[in-house]
Protein backbone atom coordinates (compact mmCIF):
# COMPACT_ATOMS: atom_id res chain seq x y z
CA UNK A 1 0.00 0.00 0.00
CA UNK A 2 2.78 2.39 0.85
CA UNK A 3 4.05 1.69 -2.04
CA UNK A 4 1.97 2.47 -4.18
CA UNK A 5 1.65 5.72 -2.21
CA UNK A 6 4.98 6.71 -2.83
CA UNK A 7 5.14 6.05 -6.26
CA UNK A 8 1.93 7.62 -7.46
CA UNK A 9 3.02 10.62 -5.13
CA UNK A 10 6.44 11.07 -6.35
CA UNK A 11 4.94 10.63 -10.37
CA UNK A 12 2.70 13.57 -9.70
CA UNK A 13 5.71 15.41 -7.89
CA UNK A 14 7.95 14.95 -11.21
CA UNK A 15 5.02 16.14 -13.54
CA UNK A 16 4.98 18.97 -11.32
CA UNK A 17 8.32 20.12 -11.63
CA UNK A 18 8.01 19.48 -15.27
CA UNK A 19 5.35 21.44 -15.60
CA UNK A 20 6.67 24.23 -13.73
CA UNK A 21 9.75 24.64 -15.77
CA UNK A 22 7.80 24.31 -19.27
CA UNK A 23 5.14 26.74 -18.70
CA UNK A 24 5.60 30.31 -20.46
CA UNK A 25 3.06 32.08 -17.36
CA UNK A 26 5.29 32.62 -14.36
CA UNK A 27 2.08 32.40 -12.46
CA UNK A 28 1.33 29.01 -13.42
CA UNK A 29 4.86 28.16 -12.15
CA UNK A 30 3.79 29.21 -8.99
CA UNK A 31 0.80 27.56 -8.63
CA UNK A 32 2.71 24.25 -9.83
CA UNK A 33 5.29 24.36 -6.93
CA UNK A 34 2.77 24.95 -4.88
CA UNK A 35 1.50 21.47 -6.03
CA UNK A 36 5.33 20.14 -5.41
CA UNK A 37 5.16 21.69 -1.50
CA UNK A 38 1.81 19.71 -1.35
CA UNK A 39 3.16 16.39 -2.20
CA UNK A 40 5.90 16.44 -1.06
CA UNK A 41 4.40 17.31 2.90
CA UNK A 42 1.81 14.40 2.10
CA UNK A 43 5.38 12.05 0.97
CA UNK A 44 6.95 12.96 3.82
CA UNK A 45 4.14 11.45 6.31
CA UNK A 46 4.54 8.54 4.47
CA UNK A 47 7.81 7.99 4.98
CA UNK A 48 7.56 8.90 8.53
CA UNK A 49 8.91 12.27 9.19
CA UNK A 50 5.78 14.56 10.86
CA UNK A 51 7.95 16.85 11.77
CA UNK A 52 9.69 17.85 8.29
CA UNK A 53 5.89 17.24 6.99
CA UNK A 54 4.42 19.91 9.07
CA UNK A 55 7.25 22.68 8.28
CA UNK A 56 6.35 21.72 4.55
CA UNK A 57 2.88 22.13 5.28
CA UNK A 58 2.92 25.51 7.02
CA UNK A 59 5.65 27.31 4.56
CA UNK A 60 4.24 25.93 1.47
CA UNK A 61 1.21 26.39 1.34
CA UNK A 62 0.84 30.42 2.46
CA UNK A 63 4.56 32.02 3.30
CA UNK A 64 6.49 30.97 -0.09
CA UNK A 65 3.40 31.67 -2.92
CA UNK A 66 2.81 35.23 -1.32
CA UNK A 67 6.75 35.80 -1.49
CA UNK A 68 6.69 35.30 -5.06
CA UNK A 69 3.43 36.53 -5.95
CA UNK A 70 4.62 40.08 -4.34
CA UNK A 71 7.73 39.67 -6.41
CA UNK A 72 6.11 38.52 -9.57
CA UNK A 73 3.17 41.98 -8.77
CA UNK A 74 6.62 43.93 -8.98
CA UNK A 75 7.83 43.16 -11.92
CA UNK A 76 4.16 43.40 -13.42
CA UNK A 77 3.68 46.88 -12.27
CA UNK A 78 7.37 47.79 -14.34
CA UNK A 79 6.63 46.00 -17.27
CA UNK A 80 3.12 48.38 -17.21
CA UNK A 81 5.03 51.89 -16.77
CA UNK A 82 7.96 50.98 -19.15
CA UNK B 1 15.95 21.30 -31.93
CA UNK B 2 19.80 20.36 -31.66
CA UNK B 3 19.59 22.20 -28.42
CA UNK B 4 16.79 19.69 -27.08
CA UNK B 5 19.12 16.52 -28.48
CA UNK B 6 21.85 18.01 -26.23
CA UNK B 7 19.85 18.44 -23.45
CA UNK B 8 18.31 15.01 -23.80
CA UNK B 9 21.80 13.48 -24.03
CA UNK B 10 23.14 15.23 -20.90
CA UNK B 11 19.85 13.87 -18.45
CA UNK B 12 20.87 10.13 -20.05
CA UNK B 13 24.72 10.49 -18.99
CA UNK B 14 23.23 12.09 -15.92
CA UNK B 15 20.85 8.88 -15.21
CA UNK B 16 23.50 6.55 -16.19
CA UNK B 17 25.83 7.76 -13.76
CA UNK B 18 23.31 7.84 -10.65
CA UNK B 19 21.44 4.59 -11.52
CA UNK B 20 24.10 2.32 -9.73
CA UNK B 21 23.62 4.51 -6.89
CA UNK B 22 19.99 3.76 -7.06
CA UNK B 23 20.50 0.19 -7.08
CA UNK B 24 22.89 -0.07 -4.59
CA UNK B 25 21.13 1.69 -2.32
CA UNK B 26 20.37 -0.52 1.40
CA UNK B 27 19.07 1.63 3.61
CA UNK B 28 20.61 1.97 7.64
CA UNK B 29 19.33 -1.12 9.73
CA UNK B 30 20.62 0.14 12.76
CA UNK B 31 21.26 3.44 15.08
CA UNK B 32 24.44 5.30 14.82
CA UNK B 33 26.09 5.36 18.81
CA UNK B 34 24.99 8.92 18.73
CA UNK B 35 21.48 8.56 18.26
CA UNK B 36 21.47 5.09 20.07
CA UNK B 37 22.37 7.12 22.87
CA UNK B 38 19.55 9.91 21.74
CA UNK B 39 17.05 7.03 21.81
CA UNK B 40 18.27 5.49 25.29
CA UNK B 41 18.19 7.93 27.06
CA UNK B 42 16.54 11.27 25.52
CA UNK B 43 13.20 10.03 26.60
CA UNK B 44 13.66 9.82 30.64
CA UNK B 45 16.51 12.23 30.80
CA UNK B 46 14.72 14.85 29.44
CA UNK B 47 10.71 14.28 29.74
CA UNK B 48 10.22 15.21 26.01
CA UNK B 49 7.39 12.69 23.99
CA UNK B 50 8.89 13.99 20.96
CA UNK B 51 12.20 13.08 20.49
CA UNK B 52 13.05 15.33 17.48
CA UNK B 53 11.87 18.36 19.81
CA UNK B 54 14.49 17.08 22.52
CA UNK B 55 17.31 16.69 19.78
CA UNK B 56 16.33 20.33 18.74
CA UNK B 57 16.26 22.46 21.44
CA UNK B 58 18.20 20.73 23.65
CA UNK B 59 21.09 18.41 22.76
CA UNK B 60 21.40 20.53 19.57
CA UNK B 61 19.96 23.40 20.93
CA UNK B 62 23.05 25.66 20.16
CA UNK B 63 22.41 24.95 16.07
CA UNK B 64 18.88 26.16 16.56
CA UNK B 65 19.80 29.35 18.03
CA UNK B 66 22.16 29.74 15.25
CA UNK B 67 19.40 29.12 12.74
CA UNK B 68 17.31 31.49 14.65
CA UNK B 69 20.18 33.95 14.06
CA UNK B 70 20.25 33.71 10.52
CA UNK B 71 16.89 33.68 9.92
CA UNK B 72 17.21 37.41 11.83
CA UNK B 73 20.38 38.37 9.41
CA UNK B 74 17.98 37.39 6.14
CA UNK B 75 14.80 39.46 7.62
CA UNK B 76 17.41 42.34 8.12
CA UNK B 77 18.70 42.13 4.52
CA UNK B 78 15.27 42.37 3.12
CA UNK B 79 14.16 45.27 5.67
CA UNK B 80 18.14 47.19 4.24
CA UNK B 81 17.39 46.48 0.10
CA UNK B 82 13.68 47.43 0.30
CA UNK B 83 13.51 50.76 2.31
CA UNK B 84 11.79 52.69 0.45
CA UNK B 85 11.85 56.58 -1.36
CA UNK B 86 8.21 57.36 -1.54
CA UNK B 87 7.69 58.00 -4.83
CA UNK B 88 4.10 59.07 -4.62
CA UNK B 89 2.81 57.38 -7.96
CA UNK B 90 0.18 54.71 -6.04
CA UNK B 91 -1.51 52.63 -9.16
CA UNK B 92 -4.76 52.15 -7.40
CA UNK B 93 -5.81 48.74 -5.98
CA UNK B 94 -9.01 46.94 -5.73
CA UNK B 95 -11.02 46.39 -2.76
CA UNK B 96 -11.16 42.77 -1.37
CA UNK B 97 -15.00 42.23 -0.45
CA UNK B 98 -17.06 42.29 2.65
CA UNK B 99 -17.26 38.36 2.56
CA UNK B 100 -13.20 38.34 2.66
CA UNK B 101 -12.88 41.20 5.40
CA UNK B 102 -15.85 39.83 7.82
CA UNK B 103 -14.11 36.17 7.17
CA UNK B 104 -10.67 37.34 8.18
CA UNK B 105 -12.60 39.26 11.64
CA UNK B 106 -13.20 35.73 11.69
CA UNK B 107 -10.54 33.57 11.22
CA UNK B 108 -7.56 36.02 12.49
CA UNK B 109 -8.19 35.30 16.14
CA UNK B 110 -8.68 31.48 15.26
CA UNK B 111 -5.07 31.42 13.41
CA UNK B 112 -3.00 33.04 15.90
CA UNK B 113 -4.86 30.75 18.82
CA UNK B 114 -3.91 27.69 16.68
CA UNK B 115 -0.18 29.32 16.19
CA UNK B 116 0.57 29.47 19.98
CA UNK B 117 -0.70 25.91 20.28
CA UNK B 118 1.24 24.73 17.94
CA UNK B 119 4.09 25.94 19.83
CA UNK B 120 3.09 25.49 23.35
CA UNK B 121 2.81 21.35 22.16
CA UNK B 122 5.78 21.11 20.94
CA UNK B 123 7.09 18.44 22.76
CA UNK B 124 3.96 16.42 22.53
CA UNK B 125 2.85 17.32 18.78
CA UNK B 126 5.05 17.54 15.19
CA UNK B 127 4.80 20.62 15.89
CA UNK B 128 7.39 23.28 16.84
CA UNK B 129 8.35 27.01 17.32
CA UNK B 130 9.39 27.41 13.87
CA UNK B 131 5.67 26.05 12.64
CA UNK B 132 3.59 28.45 15.32
CA UNK B 133 5.65 30.90 14.11
CA UNK B 134 4.93 30.36 10.79
CA UNK B 135 1.25 29.52 11.48
CA UNK B 136 0.93 33.18 12.95
CA UNK B 137 2.81 34.84 10.46
CA UNK B 138 0.20 33.86 7.75
CA UNK B 139 -2.39 34.90 10.20
CA UNK B 140 -0.97 38.32 9.51
CA UNK B 141 -0.39 37.79 5.61
CA UNK B 142 -4.36 37.45 5.05
CA UNK B 143 -5.05 40.30 7.48
CA UNK B 144 -2.72 42.36 5.03
CA UNK B 145 -4.43 40.50 2.06
CA UNK B 146 -8.15 41.40 3.37
CA UNK B 147 -7.49 44.70 3.52
CA UNK B 148 -5.21 46.94 1.85
CA UNK B 149 -5.04 50.24 4.44
CA UNK B 150 -3.97 47.21 7.37
CA UNK B 151 -1.12 48.73 8.94
CA UNK B 152 1.24 46.73 11.07
CA UNK B 153 2.64 48.28 14.04
CA UNK B 154 6.63 48.01 13.36
CA UNK B 155 7.80 49.47 16.87
CA UNK B 156 5.78 46.50 18.80
CA UNK B 157 7.01 43.96 15.95
CA UNK B 158 10.48 44.75 16.81
CA UNK B 159 9.93 44.96 20.53
CA UNK B 160 8.64 41.51 20.79
CA UNK B 161 11.61 40.15 18.75
CA UNK B 162 14.47 41.51 20.02
CA UNK B 163 12.66 40.63 23.64
CA UNK B 164 12.16 37.06 22.64
CA UNK B 165 15.29 36.97 21.28
CA UNK B 166 16.97 37.88 24.49
CA UNK B 167 15.13 35.79 26.71
CA UNK B 168 16.12 32.63 24.50
CA UNK B 169 19.79 33.62 25.26
CA UNK B 170 18.70 34.36 29.05
CA UNK B 171 17.30 30.48 29.43
CA UNK B 172 20.38 29.01 27.83
CA UNK B 173 22.36 30.90 30.34
CA UNK B 174 20.16 30.14 33.09
CA UNK B 175 20.82 26.49 31.96
CA UNK B 176 24.59 26.77 32.08
CA UNK B 177 24.13 27.91 35.44
CA UNK B 178 21.51 25.97 37.45
CA UNK B 179 21.95 22.86 35.27
CA UNK B 180 24.63 21.29 33.25
CA UNK B 181 24.93 23.26 29.95
CA UNK B 182 23.63 25.68 27.59
CA UNK B 183 20.47 25.35 26.77
CA UNK B 184 19.88 22.60 29.24
CA UNK B 185 16.14 22.32 30.03
CA UNK B 186 16.33 20.58 33.53
CA UNK B 187 16.42 23.51 35.28
CA UNK B 188 12.21 23.39 35.86
CA UNK B 189 10.61 20.62 37.03
CA UNK B 190 10.77 17.59 34.95
CA UNK B 191 6.77 17.07 35.80
CA UNK B 192 4.53 14.14 34.33
CA UNK B 193 5.72 12.72 31.05
CA UNK B 194 3.28 13.20 28.01
CA UNK B 195 1.52 16.10 29.96
CA UNK B 196 1.35 20.01 28.58
CA UNK B 197 3.45 21.23 31.60
CA UNK B 198 6.52 18.63 31.20
CA UNK B 199 10.21 18.65 29.91
CA UNK B 200 11.09 21.35 32.22
CA UNK B 201 11.88 24.38 30.50
CA UNK B 202 10.73 23.46 26.35
CA UNK B 203 7.78 24.72 26.26
CA UNK B 204 8.98 28.05 27.28
CA UNK B 205 12.15 27.91 24.70
CA UNK B 206 9.89 26.76 21.94
CA UNK B 207 7.33 29.94 23.28
CA UNK B 208 10.48 32.69 22.79
CA UNK B 209 11.23 31.01 19.41
CA UNK B 210 7.77 30.72 18.08
CA UNK B 211 7.38 34.91 18.77
CA UNK B 212 10.85 35.59 17.82
CA UNK B 213 10.30 33.86 14.06
CA UNK B 214 6.65 34.64 14.13
CA UNK B 215 7.89 38.84 14.50
CA UNK B 216 10.74 38.21 11.73
CA UNK B 217 8.50 36.54 9.43
CA UNK B 218 5.99 39.53 9.56
CA UNK B 219 8.62 41.86 9.18
CA UNK B 220 9.83 40.11 5.97
CA UNK B 221 6.00 40.23 4.47
CA UNK B 222 5.31 43.53 6.05
CA UNK B 223 8.51 45.10 4.07
CA UNK B 224 7.83 43.24 0.72
CA UNK B 225 3.94 44.51 1.08
CA UNK B 226 5.07 48.01 1.08
CA UNK B 227 7.23 47.83 -1.53
CA UNK B 228 4.56 47.34 -3.99
CA UNK B 229 3.88 51.03 -4.77
CA UNK C 1 -20.17 1.15 13.99
CA UNK C 2 -17.01 0.24 12.53
CA UNK C 3 -18.29 -1.08 9.38
CA UNK C 4 -20.65 2.02 9.08
CA UNK C 5 -17.94 4.25 9.70
CA UNK C 6 -16.14 2.07 6.73
CA UNK C 7 -19.05 2.23 4.18
CA UNK C 8 -19.19 6.50 5.11
CA UNK C 9 -15.81 6.88 4.27
CA UNK C 10 -16.42 4.95 0.86
CA UNK C 11 -19.33 7.36 0.02
CA UNK C 12 -17.06 10.22 1.37
CA UNK C 13 -14.26 9.06 -1.16
CA UNK C 14 -16.65 8.18 -4.13
CA UNK C 15 -17.81 11.99 -3.59
CA UNK C 16 -13.71 13.81 -3.87
CA UNK C 17 -13.74 11.42 -6.31
CA UNK C 18 -16.81 12.67 -8.42
CA UNK C 19 -15.68 16.09 -7.79
CA UNK C 20 -12.52 15.49 -9.11
CA UNK C 21 -14.49 14.00 -12.24
CA UNK C 22 -16.44 17.77 -12.16
CA UNK C 23 -13.34 19.40 -12.18
CA UNK C 24 -12.10 17.47 -15.36
CA UNK C 25 -14.94 17.35 -17.33
CA UNK C 26 -17.09 20.69 -16.84
CA UNK C 27 -16.92 23.08 -19.39
CA UNK C 28 -15.78 26.47 -18.20
CA UNK C 29 -14.19 27.61 -14.97
CA UNK C 30 -17.17 29.09 -12.53
CA UNK C 31 -18.93 25.37 -13.70
CA UNK C 32 -15.31 23.65 -12.32
CA UNK C 33 -15.01 25.84 -9.64
CA UNK C 34 -18.87 24.41 -8.51
CA UNK C 35 -17.54 21.00 -8.79
CA UNK C 36 -14.13 21.15 -7.33
CA UNK C 37 -15.26 23.00 -3.97
CA UNK C 38 -18.78 21.50 -2.83
CA UNK C 39 -18.69 18.12 -3.80
CA UNK C 40 -14.94 17.76 -2.29
CA UNK C 41 -15.70 19.90 0.80
CA UNK C 42 -18.99 17.15 1.73
CA UNK C 43 -16.51 14.21 0.29
CA UNK C 44 -13.60 15.34 2.85
CA UNK C 45 -16.68 15.74 5.66
CA UNK C 46 -17.74 12.45 5.18
CA UNK C 47 -14.27 11.12 4.86
CA UNK C 48 -13.54 12.63 7.90
CA UNK C 49 -16.85 11.60 10.08
CA UNK C 50 -16.46 8.16 8.87
CA UNK C 51 -12.58 8.05 9.85
CA UNK C 52 -13.37 9.26 12.97
CA UNK C 53 -16.62 6.38 13.48
CA UNK C 54 -14.23 3.61 12.12
CA UNK C 55 -11.40 4.04 14.39
CA UNK C 56 -12.97 4.90 17.43
CA UNK C 57 -10.47 3.55 19.57
CA UNK C 58 -8.35 6.21 19.10
CA UNK C 59 -8.50 9.81 20.97
CA UNK C 60 -9.00 12.13 18.15
CA UNK C 61 -12.74 12.85 17.43
CA UNK C 62 -12.40 15.98 19.11
CA UNK C 63 -9.39 17.21 16.99
CA UNK C 64 -11.42 15.52 13.58
CA UNK C 65 -14.65 17.76 14.58
CA UNK C 66 -12.05 20.62 15.06
CA UNK C 67 -10.97 20.17 11.62
CA UNK C 68 -14.58 19.91 10.08
CA UNK C 69 -15.06 23.46 11.82
CA UNK C 70 -11.98 24.53 10.32
CA UNK C 71 -12.90 22.97 6.76
CA UNK C 72 -16.06 24.40 6.56
CA UNK C 73 -15.11 28.31 7.86
CA UNK C 74 -12.14 28.17 5.34
CA UNK C 75 -13.39 26.26 2.02
CA UNK C 76 -15.92 29.02 1.13
CA UNK C 77 -14.13 32.08 1.53
CA UNK C 78 -11.29 30.81 -0.51
CA UNK C 79 -13.84 29.62 -3.56
CA UNK C 80 -14.92 33.10 -3.28
CA UNK C 81 -11.93 34.93 -4.01
CA UNK C 82 -11.21 32.97 -6.61
CA UNK C 83 -15.03 33.06 -8.23
CA UNK C 84 -14.78 36.94 -7.60
CA UNK C 85 -11.11 37.26 -9.32
CA UNK C 86 -12.14 35.22 -12.04
CA UNK C 87 -15.20 37.28 -12.98
CA UNK C 88 -13.15 40.58 -12.93
CA UNK C 89 -10.28 39.31 -14.84
CA UNK C 90 -12.93 38.79 -17.43
CA UNK C 91 -12.53 34.91 -18.32
CA UNK C 92 -15.57 33.89 -20.59
CA UNK C 93 -18.11 31.68 -19.66
CA UNK C 94 -19.03 28.61 -21.74
CA UNK C 95 -21.17 28.23 -24.91
CA UNK C 96 -23.95 26.81 -23.00
CA UNK C 97 -24.77 29.99 -20.68
CA UNK C 98 -27.53 31.39 -20.77
CA UNK C 99 -27.85 33.66 -18.20
CA UNK C 100 -25.51 35.61 -15.92
CA UNK C 101 -26.79 37.59 -13.64
CA UNK C 102 -23.95 39.37 -12.18
CA UNK C 103 -23.24 41.07 -15.10
CA UNK C 104 -26.71 42.43 -15.41
CA UNK C 105 -26.84 43.58 -12.16
CA UNK C 106 -23.65 45.83 -12.48
CA UNK C 107 -24.81 47.06 -16.15
CA UNK C 108 -28.43 48.16 -14.33
CA UNK C 109 -26.63 49.71 -11.40
CA UNK C 110 -24.38 51.61 -13.74
CA UNK C 111 -27.61 52.82 -15.42
CA UNK C 112 -29.19 53.71 -12.61
CA UNK C 113 -25.86 55.52 -11.62
CA UNK C 114 -25.99 57.59 -14.96
CA UNK D 1 -13.85 -6.48 5.76
CA UNK D 2 -13.87 -3.15 7.51
CA UNK D 3 -9.71 -2.68 6.78
CA UNK D 4 -10.44 -3.49 3.16
CA UNK D 5 -13.26 -1.16 2.37
CA UNK D 6 -11.08 1.80 4.25
CA UNK D 7 -8.36 1.10 1.92
CA UNK D 8 -10.36 0.72 -1.06
CA UNK D 9 -11.71 4.35 -0.08
CA UNK D 10 -8.43 5.64 0.46
CA UNK D 11 -7.35 4.50 -3.27
CA UNK D 12 -10.24 6.35 -4.56
CA UNK D 13 -8.90 9.51 -2.86
CA UNK D 14 -5.81 8.97 -4.42
CA UNK D 15 -6.81 8.53 -8.01
CA UNK D 16 -9.11 12.16 -7.20
CA UNK D 17 -5.83 13.74 -6.44
CA UNK D 18 -4.41 12.48 -9.98
CA UNK D 19 -7.60 13.18 -11.83
CA UNK D 20 -7.45 17.26 -10.10
CA UNK D 21 -3.94 17.20 -11.06
CA UNK D 22 -4.54 16.31 -15.05
CA UNK D 23 -6.48 19.45 -14.62
CA UNK D 24 -3.80 21.68 -13.51
CA UNK D 25 -1.93 19.91 -16.47
CA UNK D 26 -4.71 21.17 -18.56
CA UNK D 27 -6.30 24.11 -17.49
CA UNK D 28 -6.07 26.86 -20.34
CA UNK D 29 -5.75 29.88 -17.00
CA UNK D 30 -4.16 30.08 -14.62
CA UNK D 31 -6.93 30.57 -12.49
CA UNK D 32 -8.43 26.66 -13.39
CA UNK D 33 -4.91 25.55 -12.17
CA UNK D 34 -5.74 27.71 -9.01
CA UNK D 35 -8.74 25.48 -8.41
CA UNK D 36 -7.19 22.41 -9.36
CA UNK D 37 -4.80 23.01 -6.77
CA UNK D 38 -7.57 24.17 -4.06
CA UNK D 39 -9.40 20.91 -4.95
CA UNK D 40 -6.03 18.69 -4.40
CA UNK D 41 -5.42 20.84 -1.03
CA UNK D 42 -9.08 19.42 0.41
CA UNK D 43 -8.44 15.77 -0.94
CA UNK D 44 -4.73 15.41 0.59
CA UNK D 45 -6.19 16.65 4.03
CA UNK D 46 -8.37 13.66 3.54
CA UNK D 47 -5.62 11.21 2.67
CA UNK D 48 -3.33 12.63 5.54
CA UNK D 49 -6.12 11.75 7.99
CA UNK D 50 -6.26 8.16 5.99
CA UNK D 51 -2.68 7.67 6.41
CA UNK D 52 -2.84 8.47 10.51
CA UNK D 53 -5.33 6.09 10.88
CA UNK D 54 -3.57 3.27 7.96
CA UNK D 55 -0.20 4.08 10.02
CA UNK D 56 -1.72 4.36 13.58
CA UNK D 57 -0.46 7.49 14.59
CA UNK D 58 -2.63 10.05 15.84
CA UNK D 59 -0.35 13.21 15.94
CA UNK D 60 -0.27 12.80 12.48
CA UNK D 61 -3.84 14.82 12.73
CA UNK D 62 -1.76 17.71 13.62
CA UNK D 63 -1.12 17.97 9.74
CA UNK D 64 -4.35 18.05 8.51
CA UNK D 65 -5.19 21.17 11.12
CA UNK D 66 -2.49 22.90 9.87
CA UNK D 67 -3.62 22.30 6.15
CA UNK D 68 -7.33 22.79 7.21
CA UNK D 69 -6.28 26.33 8.33
CA UNK D 70 -3.54 27.68 6.21
CA UNK D 71 -3.94 26.06 3.35
CA UNK D 72 -7.04 28.90 2.22
CA UNK D 73 -4.33 31.90 2.66
CA UNK D 74 -2.37 31.16 -0.50
CA UNK D 75 -5.29 30.45 -2.87
CA UNK D 76 -6.72 33.95 -1.46
CA UNK D 77 -3.41 35.35 -2.10
CA UNK D 78 -3.75 33.94 -5.55
CA UNK D 79 -7.07 35.53 -6.24
CA UNK D 80 -6.02 39.20 -4.98
CA UNK D 81 -2.97 39.13 -7.63
CA UNK D 82 -5.31 38.31 -9.96
CA UNK D 83 -7.80 40.47 -9.53
CA UNK D 84 -4.80 42.96 -8.83
CA UNK D 85 -5.56 43.60 -5.47
CA UNK D 86 -1.99 43.40 -3.59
Amino acid sequence: MTTIIIAVLGAIMIAAAVLAIVQKSLLSAVIAAGAISLLASLLYIVLAAPDVAMTEAAIGSGLTTIVFLFALNKIRKEDKHG
Amino acid sequence: MVKKIFIVIILGFFAVMLLPLAKDFTPFQELSPVAEKYVEDGPEELGSANLVTSVIVTYRGLDTLGEVAVLFIAAAGVGFFLRKEEKGDKTPKRGSSQILQSGTAFLFPLILAFGVYIFLHGHLTPGGGFQGGVVIASGMVLLLLSSASAKINENVLHLVESLSGASYVAIGILGLVLATGFLDNRFLDLGEFGTLLSAGAIPLIYSFIGLKVGAELVGIVNNMQKDQS
Amino acid sequence: MELAGAIITLIGSIFLFLGALGLLRMPDIFNRMQAGTKATTLGSILFLTGSAMAHAECTCTGKIVILILFIIFTNPLSSHALARAAHFIGIPLAKKTVKDDLAEDEKKEEGGQL
Amino acid sequence: MVNIIYQIAGAIALAAILLAFIRMIKGPTAADRVVALDAMTIISISLIIFLAATLQRVIYIDIALVYGLISFVGIVAIARYLERGI
